[in-house]
């Protein structure tokens, strides 16, 4: 009798995997299980999701993860989502990648997808051609891939002066620390003055 | 060197004001102000010597609290009493701006914790990033329209993929944090008073330029000075205080408090 | 008779837009059926996640849009997946500033000073920069301070559909009036015994 839910617990880690993926050593390690188990897990889920056509995704196999996606014979409704005049404004993906662009720039095109997690070709497009950003180089090394920045329509259409007029991103790491501190301080604070 | 671990305990004068009169049990409308300001006093001055930063408004907060408890030694002047309606019985209380600071104070200190357990209880949620769809995308070049959307919506779009937490492979190993606990801290103080005849500086006792060390340090000593096991003296004002162990005699009955 | 597999398709397209999440307008459109009708698909769908204990992922309504998600039983085990087990959370500063902004929007930040009782400059600036918070207006009169207010990434960042959702504040005034009774009593009581 298997308490645990299994089917449950696979899909949750590739849902929020996404692209990425998850390799049949990181499921096992996870859910801490031998890779035997584990294989039997991801085929039982696979299974679940071919049999049932109530199911609008599969699992797919791909360099060497296994990944979820989309059913294939629901393109044409992703299509129409793709073409909906509400997504005319900039999607989260865009937004995204523009934010990553402008507080990272120079930046290529692998490490903004390195950050993302997910393709980012198609956003990279999108800024392109509302000329938010622009190629501003070339990275050093193999490939020499292009470099990303922000462009001049960019500090114009959110009303800034310059670069660093960008608000500052919190620093995580100090915030944290101080709290941490603070923390500590108010336990043991609390500890003997109520004890 | 100024700490500020200590203000950041208390979120400023009326939380301390407010763990006060919790640890007290009293009713907030009627605090007992001498208490409460000898309390507030004693704590804001253990900080000076400590030499953490207290913010000003702190010091602000314990001039207030003096100045309604001289009040509240004075004769009731403004009470003024209509006995055919004692609706109408009318008496200014002092303490009635801080109580209702307080109250009001408190509503949204009630409400923050609300907010902590919706972030920790929406944080068990994980989400993905929106799929890349350029394959079902037609190649059309996107209008260069009114995109209709501002800086924040830039911000908020960073910040959801900052949040959307990064995964990759398992950890095996996680960094914990050396702690010292405060009873350890309280044995080592005995062990170093009764090396040095059971008399030391105050300062003596911080040898670790660590905030937790000074922290935990602190509270020992505020806890051996509870228990009676150790004594503060301070010969004159802003003189060095020296704590020396408190030796108790053989046989001594410790049974109860008083 | 339904042939068109509906909760597969809904799936799809949830799937898809990820934490962009999809409005109840935009299902509509992309199906091409009417608001109604839409609402009872996603019902539908909403319904088969939660009931069906296999299911790792449940959709949610966050900021007026829904969203697929992992399931909360679930949490251990992607705990396990992310790469930095100390997750950032607000500091106590930062969580009372924004209580108070949420309940009292618009307000400036001497209002917030006065009901805090301290400087509020640094959690503000951890705020707008979490975009939790915005300037969204300015005050009358003179200095014509700025009017901060919570934005949707604050409803999203609590899991709220709507700023309707947030709990109820304790109400002041009942406060007020249990202790005028309390007062009342005690009048009466010593009346009663000195007379």
């Amino acid at each position: 009798m298997d308490i645990i839910n299994w089917n449950s617990i696979l899909e949750s880690l590739l849902f929020a995997a996404g692209d990425e993926g998850l390799s049949l050593k990181q499921v096992a390690e996870v859910l801490e299980v031998n890779e035997l188990k584990a294989y039997e897990i991801i085929e039982d889920l696979k299974k679940d999701y071919d049999s049932d056509n109530k199911r609008g995704i599969m699992m797919v196999q791909l360099a060497g993860t296994y990944q979820l996606a989309t059913k294939k014979e629901n393109a044409s409704y992703l299509k129409k989502l793709v073409d909906s005049p509400h997504t005319s404004t900039l999607s989260q993906a865009a937004l995204e990648t523009l934010a990553i662009i402008a507080y990272k720039q120079p930046i290529t095109r692998a490490e903004i997808e390195e950050i993302r997690g997910v393709k980012t070709e198609r956003p990279l497009h999108t800024l392109m051609a509302k000329a938010l950003i622009k190629e501003v180089g070339r990275a050093e090394g193999t490939g020499r891939a292009y470099l990303y920045g922000t462009t001049k329509e960019f500090l114009d259409y959110f009303g800034l002066k310059s670069i660093e007029e960008l608000p500052q991103l919190p620093e995580k790491a100090e915030d944290e620390f101080i709290q941490e501190e603070a923390d500590l301080f108010f336990e043991k604070f609390n500890e003997t003055i109520n004890s | 060197m100024p700490y500020e671990v200590k203000i950041d305990a208390f979120e400023g004068p009326l939380d301390l004001l407010l763990h006060l009169i919790n640890g007290l049990e009293i009713d907030i409308y009627d605090i007992p102000v001498a208490q409460i300001t000898e309390q507030y006093l004693m704590y804001i001055k253990t900080m000076n010597e400590l030499k953490l930063d207290v913010a000003s408004e702190f010091l602000v907060m314990a001039a207030t609290l003096l100045v309604i408890k001289s009040k509240m030694l004075l004769p009731k002047h403004e009470e003024i009493q209509d006995l055919e309606d004692p609706e109408m019985i009318f008496e200014e209380d002092p303490r009635d701006e801080l109580v209702e600071r307080l109250i009001e104070y408190r509503k949204y200190k009630e409400a923050a914790q609300d907010l902590k357990s919706m972030e920790v209880e929406r944080g068990l949620m994980y989400t993905k990033p929106p799929s890349d769809l350029s394959e079902f995308a037609k190649e059309k070049q996107p209008e260069k329209t009114d995109m209709n959307v501002s800086l924040y919506d830039m911000l908020a779009a960073f910040q959801k993929l900052l949040r959307r937490k990064k995964l990759q492979r398992p950890m095996t190993t996680k960094v914990t944090r050396q702690e010292i606990s405060i009873e350890t801290r309280m044995t080592e103080i005995m062990g170093e008073l009764n090396q040095v005849n059971g008399r030391t500086n105050f300062n003596d006792l911080f040898p670790y330029p660590t905030k937790d060390h000074i922290v935990v340090t602190f509270l020992a000593v505020l806890e051996l000075i509870k228990r009676k096991e150790i004594d503060a003296e301070q010969q004159e004002n802003f003189g060095d205080i020296y704590v020396k162990a408190v030796t108790v005699k053989e046989g001594a009955e410790m049974i109860g408090h008083h």
